[in-house]
């Protein structure tokens, strides 16, 4: 484990930049229609009940990382290796996120260009950024964070002042009934962002506040949660269901569609910054994860050493987990939420849980 | 040598995990092996030459830091 | 053991010369005979025998570095006019007496050492030798011709002092001393490089200073093994935290306002002989951003000022880039208008915009050099032949569209607009690289590339305080004196990560005064007063 | 030093990268596509009519430029896709024809009735060139070639006439305005609304119009002007509404920004000119046994600009009387306008998409049969209420003074 703290607002901003990352790019919980923001309303206080899971886990073990408390939970060697499938599921998760970016820029702006020169710049520049270690990565976060809200907030009046917001086209509310739009959270918004969050379980060891963790991670899954259901409300209202639901990357429609003074028009580059922050992030924070998840479990004495090999792998395993973007995002959203994303998200560490619980029950009381 | 085992290691857990993904997806094997190798097929001089250099210092790196290991403990600090 | 992720550093062991320890000789002859020769027969060491009483003595010092008024008036005339002492006594003991009676300066030092009394001679100090004896007095009589202080040249502002550094160490620290009326204001000096004997001063505020800077100050300073230091960049250069960066981690400042500012809020000056650049660490980005001037002016207009500030760098450094990118990658962009309008003016261009970009930008670059390097007498022309062929020549030859023009005199112009000179010099390197990877991979490249420039900014350390603070990590109560300047009122708090030793700078702040009327309610009694009727 | 190490690994990749720039297009490769006509052939193949700028003869100031020289140059290709139609254009320009930066898309009457215009749209909906903001007219008895290659004055680009005209007419009288793409497909796509797009016609000879001779006139021989909106049903052009229907359809739809009213006033025809400056429309849907009743609820507030005899206008009770007079020409206005979509069975007001997000489950009963049964035997009611807030500079008229 580096020796590194980090403090509580920087991981507040690393939670919300993490959440907002490549979940503000896909057609997030479409299939709930006009309702998808109230799915991933949802969806956020799910994440809340996994976050409990976490929590307690860290509790128990505040000062290791899940790859040492998985040991000590389940024993040396299972643990080890239920340790390092995690580590593999971080690094799928970083390809599968860097196909995305690199998909959007190819589909949206850069239509000749090889998608694996694309990804490899945005791959260099993540190796360049992790070889200094997460302090430097969280504090980089906190300044990508003012940009990003510079940004976004200016983006929002530019919509709103270009007269495109329709509210009506969110109605009407419930249209398919309640269960239409649970099934989108247990399908899909549950895991992909919230879930996702899992790996802040390999950051929490970092922090210098332990007691604020609860409140920060709280209060950054509500801003980024209610922030992504915003981005729908106003991707439905601009788009209307119809073209939301057709579109690859809906937020970029959106911001095509602002026409302002007959100069602010056809935005989506500076848009293009937003993103990159995002992705850049998310993709950062699963490969850092995944280093220092696998030195600590091979024993690396220098995981900088870890750095530059990983990032190949992923650069290219982003490459070849798909042929199409529609299978990428059939796989992504269809598949690996049920078959990869919830057993790993909420099932092992429910049973983990309980495992320490009633490890832990004879040894100590649990601290508050 | 560590550093290079690891990372094929991860490698074929990481290319498993896609290879099932595909199969999950319904796609018979040789489609799914076929998949993983299909975006790298069309392929320009300067994507070859990227991706040489990426996978000579995947080699290269590790080694020259073992290199450089032997070489300080031979000759310790004074 | 910073940090896992961070290369170690091994420590460089500097090995310690071993400087010959010879005592004086006690014989006068052989000793000056000795200086002689070491001096390689240099008219300019004077050296004068005389006889103080019966004892055999000599003065010897270099010309042009001493004040010859004390010299003659201090030193020569009481020593030659001493009488003899009461009772004959071997020099070893009568060499302090004769000093302490008839030597009328202020710093007198004694040593048996060679190798100091020879360095004195060279430094500017008159030395006493005395037959018989091994002992030496050191007599500070440093002078000569300086140049005397005037207006800083590099960082004029409107308001504010006007005094500047002068290239003399003891000039420098006395204008500080004199903003600071402060015993808690320490001077350390040493001397640094191999064979100029640099005097470098480290001046701080104890009590205020932290103590890990200070601490890693001196060890830097010690470390430095060089032969010659010549000014501050030197010392600059070999203290540094990161080498392979375009940005300044240390300040460097030629106004003695800056530095008492700087002391104050708890950052340690180190002062170099010879130069008027005095170096102050830990610096971080934002003040590269800062003015004197912004303390002295209201706090509305220096915010303003600041925010622009930061757009003008922010245009000096992605200006062209943006241009190339736009042009070759992102037409979309360009309102339909603009588009036509630059259309035009391209369609008979013969270069890519890239290349056309990098000719001017060149061309810019070595008229600026060459404005700055050349006499005074012929920069007109220089600036004519450049106005004449860049604005006009080039335009209408058809070899660069009028917009490139106008886009290369922005960004020259905004370069210049940078309070801080050495932040200036990185955006124009950096501006390059960004044109670069505009003209690769238009604003994909460029954005990539800032998101380098800010991961490279947050790893910086200055003195082991992060470079981006209070910004990144953010430090919600430094921040008022950031890209913006709250009013004095509101400036209670030192810089956190270094100031921390005494982290408020008046106890209860700055009160704000609720007597003055300020509004409808208790206008009258002033208002009354002072109203014309 | 690994560092070095990294440095240079990044530093050779940057240079392989300086050499691809795959993307890079310069300003002097692009033909920057202004307008685009679509026409349809006897055996059903596209035309495509490009209107490519020249930039060098639009910019004015430059040395030579402006004044004499065609501001536009106008390409044809005959294909079966918008795609291939790009691709047949090839080889006859020498620049990449660049669509970015297209205000305005041409359709013809003759495609847009027959043919349909689904079909056109694919391909420019899933483009990543054309923006979903660029306009769409219809050329109103006219080919879609003679719109887009007519010379106009002072606008020096055609499309950018075209387009402003239209925006002038929606901010001034109400009667057009701007269909975008997206419009047009949301439109299409939702069950319960049709697309509704203005049309441009020509005056004079449509021949003569792509020639310098056309602009050294002081009227323009040939010259487009807006002409009626064309009522779309699913995607075929099935009529068209002009003057004070179209104004109806618009009022109706919320759109009119204001619009000018022209009142009786005893025994006089059109004696008062009445400017409207603000309007909300509101459309309330009532399902009543089992049949739904809509119910369009106006609000419009404006100015008196104009009086053909002595009102007094200083009279508030007159004013009252007008605002009577005026509530019933608005509420004429828009029933004319409902009766005559109606008949078209083509609900371009999006009256079924107000019925859905009032009722969804009685939507979905209805979805079907909407069009065609439902539709147009809706009971519609219209109520306009007006306000006279001032009457310009003066009170009473000079009229006053001449009468007696």
């Amino acid at each position: 484990m580096e020796k590194a703290k980090i403090s509580a607002f920087q991981l507040f901003v690393m939670i919300a930049l993490f959440e907002f990352g490549s979940a503000i790019l896909i057609p997030l919980a479409i299939g709930a229609k006009q309702d998808a923001w109230l799915s991933i309303v949802m969806g956020m206080v799910g994440g809340f009940l996994l976050f409990f899971i976490y929590y307690r886990l860290y509790l128990y073990y505040p000062d290791m990382l899940p790859t040492g408390y998985v040991q000590k939970i389940i024993g040396r060697i299972p643990g080890k290796m239920l340790a390092f499938l995690y580590m593999i599921y971080f690094i799928y998760l970083a390809s599968r996120d860097l196909r995305d970016f690199g998909a959007m820029l190819v589909t949206s702006t850069y239509p000749d260009s090889p998608l694996f020169v694309v990804n490899a710049l945005l791959m260099l520049l993540v190796i360049y950024t992790l070889r200094f270690g997460i302090e430097v990565l969280a504090r980089t976060g906190e300044l990508l964070f003012f940009l990003f809200l510079l940004i976004t907030v200016s983006a929002l009046v530019l919509i709103s002042s270009s007269g495109l917001i329709d509210f009506r086209q969110l109605q009407p509310v419930l249209e398919n009934g309640f269960y239409a739009v649970f099934k989108t959270v247990y399908m899909e918004t549950l895991y992909v962002p919230f879930g996702e969050a899992i790996v802040f379980t390999m950051i929490f060891p970092y922090l210098n506040e332990r007691k604020k963790l609860k409140r920060v991670y709280i209060s950054a899954m509500t801003l980024s949660g209610l922030s992504l259901a915003f981005a729908m409300i106003i991707n439905v209202s601009v788009l209307g269901v119809d073209l939301t639901s057709r579109s690859q990357f809906p937020i970029l429609s959106t911001i095509q569609m602002i026409e302002l003074a007959e100069f602010l028009e056809r935005l989506d580059v500076y848009f293009l910054l937003v993103l990159i922050i995002g992705i850049f992030f998310k993709l950062s924070l699963y490969f850092y994860v995944a280093a220092s998840g696998i030195a600590d479990l091979f024993q690396v004495k220098e995981p900088s050493q870890l750095i530059y090999p990983m990032g190949i792998i992923i650069l290219l395993s982003s490459i070849s987990i798909a042929g199409s973007y529609a299978e990428h995002i059939e796989e992504g959203l269809k598949l690996a939420t049920i078959y990869v994303q919830l057993p790993v998200q909420v099932v092992i560490p429910a049973v983990l849980l309980i495992i320490a619980f009633f490890k832990n029950k004879k040894t100590k009381a649990l601290p508050a | 040598m560590k550093i290079i085992g690891i990372a094929l290691l991860i490698s074929l857990f990481l290319f498993a995990l896609i290879f099932g993904m595909d199969l999950l997806l319904k796609f018979d094997v040789k489609t799914s092996i076929a998949a993983i190798l299909t975006p790298i097929q069309i392929i320009g001089p300067v994507e070859i030459g990227l991706l040489t250099i990426f996978i000579f210092f995947f080699f290269a790196l590790p080694l020259f830091h073992e290199y450089k290991k032997k070489k300080n403990k031979k000759k310790p600090a004074e | 053991m910073k940090s896992f992720f961070k290369r170690r550093k091994t420590a460089v062991r500097a090995k310690q010369s071993s400087g010959s320890e010879d005592l004086i000789p006690s014989s006068l002859s052989a000793n000056l005979d000795t200086i002689r020769q070491k001096t390689g027969y240099s008219p300019d060491i004077i050296i004068r025998t005389l006889s103080i009483g019966h004892y055999k003595a000599a003065v010897v010092y270099t010309d042009g570095l001493i004040d010859s008024v004390p010299i003659q008036e201090s030193l020569l005339e009481p020593l030659l006019k001493h009488e003899a002492l009461p009772k004959p006594l071997p020099p070893d003991e009568a060499l302090p007496i004769i000093a302490r009676q008839s030597i009328a300066l202020g710093s007198i030092q004694f040593t048996k050492k060679y190798e100091e009394a020879i360095l004195a001679v060279v430094g500017g100090d008159a030395v006493l030798f005395m037959d018989g004896t091994s002992t030496a007095v050191i007599t500070d009589v440093k002078g000569g011709e300086r140049r005397s202080i005037q207006e800083a040249s590099t960082q004029v502002s409107v308001r504010g002092p006007k005094e500047g550094f002068t290239e003399s160490m003891a000039t420098n620290i006395a204008l500080i001393r004199r903003m600071i009326h402060n015993p808690n204001v320490w001077v350390e000096t040493m001397k640094v490089g191999k064979q100029t004997k640099t005097d470098v001063a480290v001046m701080y505020i104890n009590g205020l200073v932290s103590e890990e800077v200070l601490g890693e100050v001196r060890r830097r300073l010690k470390k430095i093994n060089m032969d010659g230091v010549l000014e501050s960049g030197y010392v600059e250069q070999l203290i540094e935290d990161e080498t392979f960066t375009p940005f300044p981690t240390i300040i460097n400042t030629e106004r003695p306002d800056i530095v008492t500012a700087n002391l104050l809020e708890g950052r340690v000056a180190i002062i170099v002989n010879g130069t008027p650049f005095v170096l102050l660490a830990p610096a971080v980005f934002v003040q590269f951003f800062q003015s004197a001037e912004d303390y002295y002016s209201r706090f509305d207009i220096a915010t303003a000022i600041r925010m622009l500030r930061v757009l003008v760098f922010l245009i000096s450094l992605i200006g062209p880039a943006v241009y190339i990118a736009a042009t070759t990658f992102h037409q979309e962009m360009i309102p339909t208008g603009l588009l036509i309008i630059v259309a035009a003016q391209r369609d008979n261009v013969p270069f890519p915009a890239f290349v056309e970009a990098l000719i001017m930008e060149i061309t810019f670059e070595i008229l600026r050099e060459a404005g700055v390097r050349m006499p005074k007498a012929i920069g007109s022309t220089v600036s004519i032949v450049g106005a004449l062929v860049i604005g006009q020549a080039a335009v209408q030859a058809g070899i660069v569209s009028p917009a490139m023009v106008i886009i290369v005199s922005i960004t020259a112009i905004t370069s210049f607009a940078t309070p801080s000179y050495s932040i200036a010099m990185s955006a124009r390197l950096l501006r390059f690289l960004f044109m670069g990877a505009a003209a690769s991979f238009g604003f994909y490249g460029v954005a990539l590339i800032f998101m380098a420039m800010i991961v490279h900014l947050c790893s910086l350390r200055s003195f082991g305080v992060p470079y981006m603070s209070p910004l990144a990590p953010f430090i919600a109560k430094n921040v008022g004196d950031t890209f913006i300047r709250l009013p004095l009122l509101f400036s209670k708090n030192r810089p956190r990560l270094f100031g921390h030793s005494n982290p408020t700078r008046s106890e209860r702040g700055q009160e704000y005064d609720h007597s003055v009327p300020k509004g409808m309610v208790n206008k009258k009694t002033v208002e009354g007063e002072t109203n014309e009727t | 030093m690994k560092r070095n190490l990294i440095m240079s690994l990044i530093l050779a990749a940057a240079s392989f990268l300086l050499a691809g720039c795959w993307d890079k297009r310069e300003l002097t490769d692009l033909a920057i596509v202004s307008a685009l006509g679509l026409d349809i052939t006897e055996s059903g193949q596209y035309v495509g009519t490009f209107q490519i700028v020249i930039p060098s003869n639009v910019a004015s100031g430059l040395q030579g430029g402006g004044g004499e020289n065609l501001p536009i140059a106008v390409y044809k290709a005959e294909a079966d896709n918008l795609i291939d139609l790009h691709g047949q254009l090839s080889g006859k320009i020498s620049r990449q024809p660049y669509y970015a930066h297209t205000n305005v898309i041409v359709i013809s009457e003759k495609l847009a009735a027959e043919e349909g215009i689904a079909a056109v749209f694919d391909g420019i909906d899933r483009g990543i060139e054309f923006r979903n903001t660029t306009k769409v007219v219809i050329a109103r008895g006219e080919k879609a070639e003679m719109v887009v290659q007519t010379l106009t004055g002072i606008d020096k680009l055609p499309s950018e006439k075209i387009i402003k005209m239209i925006s002038l007419n929606e901010l001034i009288q109400g009667e057009h305005f701007n269909t975008r793409v997206h419009d047009v497909i949301h439109t299409l796509v939702s069950p319960g609304s049709e697309p509704l797009i203005s049309g441009v016609s020509l005056k004079g000879s449509a021949e003569d119009g792509n020639k310098q001779e056309n602009l050294q006139s002081a009227q323009l021989e040939t010259a487009p002007y807006a002409n009626g909106m064309a009522v779309f049903k699913k995607d075929k052009l099935i009529g068209w509404l002009d003057d004070d229907l179209a104004r109806g359809t618009t009022w109706t739809m919320d759109k009119l920004l204001s619009t000018n009213l022209n009142l009786d006033w005893k025994d006089q025809k059109n004696a008062i000119a009445f400017q409207v400056s603000r309007q909300q429309t509101e459309v309330r849907v009532d399902i009543k046994h089992e049949k739904p009743v809509i119910s369009i609820h106006v609000q419009a507030e404006g100015d008196i600009m104009e009086v053909k005899q002595a009102i007094s206008l200083n009279d508030p009770h007159v004013l009252a009387d007008i605002e009577k007079e005026m509530n019933k020409v608005i509420e004429q206005d828009i029933l004319h306008s409902v009766q005559k979509v109606q008949q078209y069975h083509a609900d371009v007001f999006g009256f079924g998409e107000a019925v859905h997000r009032k009722d969804p489950t009685y939507w979905n009963k209805v979805k079907k049969t909407w069009d065609d049964e439902m539709f147009p035997s809706l009971t519609v009611q219209v109520n306009a209420e007006s306000f006279v807030r001032r009457t310009g500079l003066r009170n009473k008229s000079y009229w006053s003074s001449i009468d007696s």
